[in-house]
């Protein structure tokens, strides 16, 4: 608020076309689809993620209507089934998998450790094409006929039984896999190579860390489920009885090789939005993070410790008991590096400078929604307790308090955060702080009744429902309304503010991080100068001292916080 | 650090030792271990392919050579490989009858 | 784009203007240590990819013994045996193309490319003829196709036998599938070889695609006790 | 808090409650304090400096220590109420054995006393309920709310759950497992009865045969097995059955098994798989030929020749005597027949199957199961 106030109406605004940056350094189609730049890819892929957001919202919505009244009259269970299937296989695989890593990673990675690109600029770009490609597998066989056999491709049934388009979407998500593996290589080797001077490991910021980690787990489970997914193929093309216990196959197996790496990569989805969170919550109480080697250590520890719990989503499909004891025993073990965020992140704000913009909100407003998901993670993993709550609506809310409270959260949230730097130009701050609370609420409203559903037994994926659970699924279906409204608000206002927002300054926020000491938007080499790290990560220091190391000439509009506002 | 180059004579050794595993894999297997105890053979044909794996990857592969870094993901690799065969093991083994699982004998 | 780049720290000077520079780069040792780590963390994913099959391969071997030990004794070990050691002396020529790389023999360098390549070649081939003996014999596991016709002992089942051809095939496949890849990479060091592209100062890539070829052999050392020879010692069937 | 029809729900119900306080007190907790710092230390000036604070030691180890204490009693609590929910109750004679068998998209039931129904469970309230059960397709998971108990059946695997319905009443059942375009339509009833009811209702449906029965008639007649294990199980040509269910058998080959419902699945439909220590291996296949219910049916029949072991059989109830062997007049599986959409099955070969069966068909054969040598 106060930012906003210091504004000076009648200084010039600079035109951000004067400056050469990454945006305007080159024209025409061809210089950005060949471009190796990482920021341009980042914007590549921030369209397609989008894109493929706004199709699984759309399925997300034609469920939701559908839930309206349990006679399941809107459409048929066939095609009710293909929609929470389609919504499932490009929310996770083609959404929220890439979302954070691909835009903000790779935009942020190369900014924050003083670099002047990824590693490997080409794989970058390879990595979209290939995302790209099987993205367009995928719709292509979701426009032919769909598939229906839930995201999860449970074995005998994808591959004897369904009759739908299984191996076509499995060979997108199989391609897409491979854009994954590439962006985590990338990350690591970059991670490792490209620090510049004086950025040490501890230096980092945690944004880092946790690209870090996530990008171990791309590495180390994203091959497993490839090959998994061409084993259902090859099942289903030559019958051979890999998964098919008529022909001595065992269904389980599937699922053991499936979920190892699909637990894991439920943390590739929340820890970069971990990592959006400890930016916001130092940087918006201007203070450093409390028990910063503890949040950084806790993100690897998840990644490591996330690769042994898998078989906590097979408690009642014919596991060994023992075997899922264990896994119920590290599960929630896996939760205490979780929880060692939220409570280092609530401690941060101790004796901090707070102040309520837009991304701060989205922060706020993710621990207290992956709390509750998190916590609702652990009803599951009780064993006693899942064997009556799997399959139902109890787990259907839980992963999307984590996944939508919790990541799409933090994904808009470090959006409007770097908004500025992506841009170059400012959102509209009202704009923001009320889609906040438009999402917010919805949000709640569509996922809490949920809860109640699961508990009293409503069973998932289920196209028709016992008339008792209708009220739930009303109130869901009203959330969700709200909840699309809220999210078209952010969409329609950065689309805008992209021309006509606020030019930005280089340090809008007054932060120290590397990534505010150059232009915004940066020039294509991100600093023309390599910038030698003398500071700690979150070292706040007066805004004279902040050198600026990404600028053509010292005097640049912008770069005194005093004397421009955003 | 700049690279090591490694001489050609160790190279030589290393493949000479790499024929002679081969060939003792090949005697091994056709020699019936299982008195010793049950499953014999394998491991001993495992043994000498890890240990030929290993030649490999520190010689041929220069990891003897290289940094800690490389060390660590050579490891980690072959450490979460088994963190799978582990898991998923223990479920199939320690499934018995009579309870939950009615799996057959 | 800046061709001049403004290296840091103490690092920078005698190699830093050497042309196969990419720009994002300080200097050649940091580019080389990129690439270098690059690959081995994709060994790792290759790792895993093999891995869901090997995983595969424990767990039917531990329901199958039997199955898995019919299946095995019928492939050709003399021919998977002639197999390994080409692979083996294909992974000392590859060193040894990486060793002239290193020290700046041009010629010697090409010719243990080219050996490489022919040895990978002999190593397909093989597979080749290994492959259609065993189209031959009906073993090639797709519905309706398998059917193995030697004797079952007692407790093994066509279907146990052909549960061990499908990753017989699928292992054994992948593997081929590499070492097409692995030829292909191969062809491309040979050309830029010729094309006197690689010097004791830069010669990382010929490194790194020994990394790959060396890896691809550590998988078929693996691959050929495991399919090959797992029921010898119980004497044919 | 949906309704609480048996043992197991209170249980559950005490669990789920510990875990709701638990997740209202930590969010209450942070989500307090997040406002509370959040208003107390808003900004007041533009360009402050906080006092850095780094961190601390002890803090952080309390926030560990603490959560993970709560986490293991939350573990205890939850791995002791799986194992009472999952593990069969120890005097496994005292409990009634139901099979069900499900299919896309209904549940079949047959009871131990012969009565079948779909998509309907009739149980008496206050006795010890087992299910076995098993598919003839894809996964599929029996769930029933009231309850609080679900569980896969898997395809080619028998799974056992059991439970005693406390409260009589008419409770959902339902799929959880998604298993098809009509999931959401597979399920049913769950009728709890007090024990009058449910005997009247056994009697006054009592004109089928049990599976014992049935599974007699099958293995004397139908089949013939009793040409080599002769007619009352005490062998020939074939190894003994009586007093088989339950022990250790030698295989050929030093291998030794527990004979149990999968065991006898098994040698029925893939006998050269275990052959029996000291027998040739000359039984043919059934692979193809039975469905999963008469295979139940077997089963229930040889469990019948060890009277030590035998469950659902020894449940004593008036309609027993209503249902005699007389019933056997009966054709066959009157109910498998009719019940059964009558699949057909290109895989009624014997062993070993000739290279053809080329039908790519996708309904093929689910009802023959392969071989597992372990589980
Ligand atoms: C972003 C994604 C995400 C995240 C982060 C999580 C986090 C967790 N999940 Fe979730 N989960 C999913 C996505 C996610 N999950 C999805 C998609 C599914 C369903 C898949 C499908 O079937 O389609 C699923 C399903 C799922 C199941 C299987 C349910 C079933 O099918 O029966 C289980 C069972 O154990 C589980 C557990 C957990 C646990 C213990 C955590 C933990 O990591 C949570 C840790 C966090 C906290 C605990 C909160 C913070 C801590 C405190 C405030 C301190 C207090 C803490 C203690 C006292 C311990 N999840
Ligand atoms: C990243 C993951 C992600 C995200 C973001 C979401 C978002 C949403 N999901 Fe999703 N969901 C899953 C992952 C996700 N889901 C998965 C993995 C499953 C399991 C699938 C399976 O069982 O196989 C599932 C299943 C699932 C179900 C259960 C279906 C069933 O079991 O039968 C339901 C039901 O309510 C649901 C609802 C919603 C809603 C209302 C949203 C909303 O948050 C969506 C809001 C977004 C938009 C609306 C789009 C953006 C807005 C606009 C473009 C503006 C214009 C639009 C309008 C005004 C309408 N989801
Ligand atoms: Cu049967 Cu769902
Ligand atoms: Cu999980």
């Amino acid at each position: 608020m106060d930012i906003e106030k210091r504004v000076s109406p009648d200084l010039p605004v600079e035109p951000v076309e004067s400056r050469v940056n990454y945006l305007n350094a080159q024209y025409g189609i061809k210089s950005w689809l060949l471009t190796r730049d990482h920021k341009r890819i980042a914007l590549l892929y921030l369209g397609s993620v989008s894109l493929f957001f706004m199709l699984g919202g759309i399925y997300a919505m034609m469920i939701r209507l559908e839930l309206l009244t349990p006679q399941g009259d809107l459409v048929q269970s066939q095609t009710y089934n293909k929609l929470f299937t389609h919504h499932g296989v490009l929310m996770v695989f083609f959404f929220l998998i890439p979302s954070i890593p691909t835009v903000l990673g790779n935009f942020l990675v190369p900014l924050m450790i003083g670099a002047k690109d990824l590693a490997f600029p080409r794989i970058n770009l390879l990595s979209w094409y290939i995302y790209t490609l099987g993205g367009i597998f995928t719709l292509w066989a979701m426009i032919n006929g769909g598939v229906d056999t839930g995201w999860t491709f449970y074995t005998p049934f994808s591959t004897t039984f369904s009759n739908t388009y299984v191996i076509a979407t499995g060979l997108g998500i199989f391609i897409n896999g491979f854009s994954s593996i590439l962006t985590g290589l990338n990350f690591i080797v970059t991670i490792h190579t490209m620090r510049a001077p004086g950025m040490t490991w501890f230096r980092l910021p945690l944004f880092i860390w946790a690209h870090y980690a996530t990008s171990l787990i791309m590495i180390l489970g994203t091959p497993v489920i490839a090959i998994t997914i061409l084993l259902v193929a090859l099942e289903r093309a030559a019958h051979i009885g890999i998964f098919d216990p008529a022909l001595g196959g065992d269904p389980i197996l599937f699922q053991h090789l499936f979920w190892f790496y699909s637990h894991p990569a439920v943390y590739i989805m929340i820890l970069p939005a971990m990592g959006v969170v400890s930016e916001l919550i130092a940087n918006f109480s201007r203070k450093n993070i409390f028990g910063y080697s503890f949040v950084a250590f806790s993100s690897i520890a998840i990644a490591v410790f996330g690769f042994l719990v898998w078989g906590h989503h097979m408690f009642a499909s014919g596991q060994s008991m023992y075997a899922g004891m264990i896994f119920s025993f590290l599960s929630f073990a896996v939760a205490i590096p979780s929880a060692i965020k939220v409570f280092n992140w609530t401690a941060t704000l101790y004796q901090g400078s707070i102040s309520y913009d837009t991304p701060m909100l989205y922060g706020l407003g993710f621990i207290g929604l992956f709390l509750i998901g998190g916590m609702t993670g652990l009803f599951l993993a009780a064993l006693g307790l899942d064997v009556h709550v799997t399959d139902t609506y109890f787990v259907v809310a839980h992963f999307h308090y984590v996944m939508v409270g919790g990541t799409l959260m933090g994904y808009l949230g470090g959006l409007h955060y770097w908004w500025p730097k992506i841009s170059g130009r400012m959102y509209p701050e009202g704009w923001g702080r009320f889609a906040v609370l438009v999402i917010f609420v919805g949000f709640n409203l569509t996922f809490l009744p949920q809860f109640v559903a699961g508990y009293l037994g409503m069973p998932r994926r289920y196209h028709a429902y016992a008339p008792e659970f209708q009220i739930y699924n009303v109130m869901s279906s009203a959330g969700a309304s709200i909840l699309g409204m809220g999210l078209l608000i952010p969409l329609v206002y950065l689309v805008w503010s992209m021309r006509y927002g606020r030019v930005a300054s280089a340090n809008p926020w007054h932060l120290p991080g590397l990534e505010w000491r150059t232009a915004s938007p940066p020039p294509t080499e991100n600093f023309y100068v390599t910038p030698v790290v003398t500071w700690e990560a979150y070292e706040f220091a007066p805004p004279e001292e902040m050198q600026v190391v990404g600028k053509l000439e010292p005097g640049d509009a912008g770069d005194n916080p005093i004397e421009v506002a955003p | 650090m700049s690279e090591h180059i490694v001489s050609k004579k160790i190279y030589f050794l290393i493949f000479g030792a790499l024929m002679v595993g081969t060939i003792l894999t090949v005697m091994a297997a056709f020699v019936d271990l299982d008195y010793v105890f049950t499953g014999a053979n394998t491991v001993v044909a495992l043994t000498i392919a890890v240990i030929k794996a290993t030649l490999v990857v520190l010689y041929f592969m220069h990891v003897r050579y290289s940094t800690r870094l490389t060390w660590v993901i050579v490891v980690a690799g072959f450490f979460w490989l088994a963190i799978l065969f582990a898991l998923v093991m223990t479920d199939y083994m320690s499934r018995s009858s009579g309870q939950y699982n009615l799996g057959s004998g | 784009m800046a061709a001049q780049v403004e290296s840091h720290g103490e690092t920078h000077g005698a190699h830093g203007a050497h042309s196969a520079l990419q720009h994002h780069f300080d200097n050649m040792e940091q580019q080389r240590e990129a690439g270098s780590i690059g690959m081995w963390v994709f060994l790792v994913t290759e790792i895993m990819f093999f891995g869901g099959l090997f995983m595969a391969y424990l767990l039917y071997r531990y329901k199958y013994p039997m199955g898995f030990a019919v299946g095995s004794n019928h492939l050709a070990w003399k021919l998977g045996g002639f197999n390994t050691i080409v692979l083996i002396v294909s992974s000392l020529t590859m060193a040894l193309a990486v060793y002239y790389a290193q020290v700046g023999v041009r010629k010697l360098q090409i010719v243990f490319l080219v050996a490489t390549m022919i040895l990978g070649a002999t190593f397909l081939g093989v597979k080749a003829v290994e492959y259609h003996e065993k189209y031959v014999d009906h073993l090639i596991p797709v519905r309706g196709m398998f059917h193995y016709e030697g004797t079952l002992p007692h407790g093994v089942t066509q279907e146990q036998v052909q549960m061990f051809y499908w990753i017989y095939f699928a292992m054994t496949g992948l593997h081929a599938l590499h070492m097409i890849i692995g030829l292909g990479i191969l062809s491309f060091l040979v050309y830029f070889a010729w094309r006197g592209r690689y010097s004791p100062e830069y010669h990382a890539p010929v490194e790194i695609s020994g990394l790959y070829w060396h890896f691809v052999d550590i998988v078929w050392i693996f691959l050929f006790p495991l399919l090959y020879l797992l029921g010898r010692h119980l004497g044919e069937h | 808090m949906p309704e609480q029809a048996s043992t197991f729900a209170s249980r559950v119900d005490a669990l789920y409650l510990y875990l709701c306080g638990l997740t209202i007190f930590f969010t209450l907790l942070i989500v307090s304090v997040l406002i509370f710092f959040v208003v107390k230390y808003r900004k007041r000036a533009p360009f402050e400096i906080p006092r850095p604070i780094a961190g601390s030691i002890k803090l952080e180890t309390l926030w560990s220590v603490i959560p993970f204490l709560i986490a293991m009693s939350i573990f205890v609590w939850g791995a002791n109420l799986y194992f009472t929910m999952y593990r069969m109750p120890k005097e496994p004679a005292s409990a009634m054995e139901i099979f069900v068998v499900g299919k896309q998209w209904m549940w079949k039931v047959q009871h131990s006393t012969g009565q079948r129904e779909i998509n309907e469970l009739h149980v008496p309230v206050g006795s010890k309920i087992k299910l076995t059960m098993t598919t003839e397709d894809v996964i599929h998971s029996f769930y029933v709310p009231a309850f609080r108990t679900k569980a896969d059946v898997v395809p080619g695997r028998y799974t056992s759950i059991w439970f005693e319905a406390t409260k009589p009443g008419r409770y959902h059942l339902f799929c959880a497992e998604y298993c098809g375009t009509n999931h959401s339509g597979m399920g049913g009833w769950v009728e709890v009865m007090t024990q009058t009811d449910f005997d009247n209702w056994l009697s006054g449906n009592a004109n089928q045969m049990s599976p014992v029965a049935a599974g007699q008639q099958l293995f004397t007649t139908t089949l013939g097995c009793a040409t080599c294990h002769n007619a009352d199980g005490t062998g020939g040509r074939g190894p003994a059955l009586t007093g088989l269910f339950g022990k250790t058998v030698q295989l050929e080959g030093g291998v030794t098994v527990t004979a149990d419902e999968g065991y006898i699945r098994e040698s029925i439909l893939n006998p050269q798989a275990q052959v029996v220590a000291g027998f040739q291996p000359i039984m043919p296949t059934f692979k193809g030929q039975l469905s999963e219910e008469q295979i139940l049916q077997l089963i229930a029949y040889i469990k019948s020749l060890s009277p030590g072991q035998t469950s659902g059989t020894q449940v004593t109830t008036p309609a027993r005597s209503n249902n005699p062997q007389a019933g056997a007049a009966t054709p066959e599986g009157q109910g498998a027949k009719s019940l059964d959409s009558q699949r057909s099955n290109p895989l009624n070969s014997t062993a070993p199957r000739p290279p053809q069966s080329g039908s790519s068909n996708n309904t093929a054969a689910p009802n023959s199961r392969g071989n597992q040598n372990r589980q």
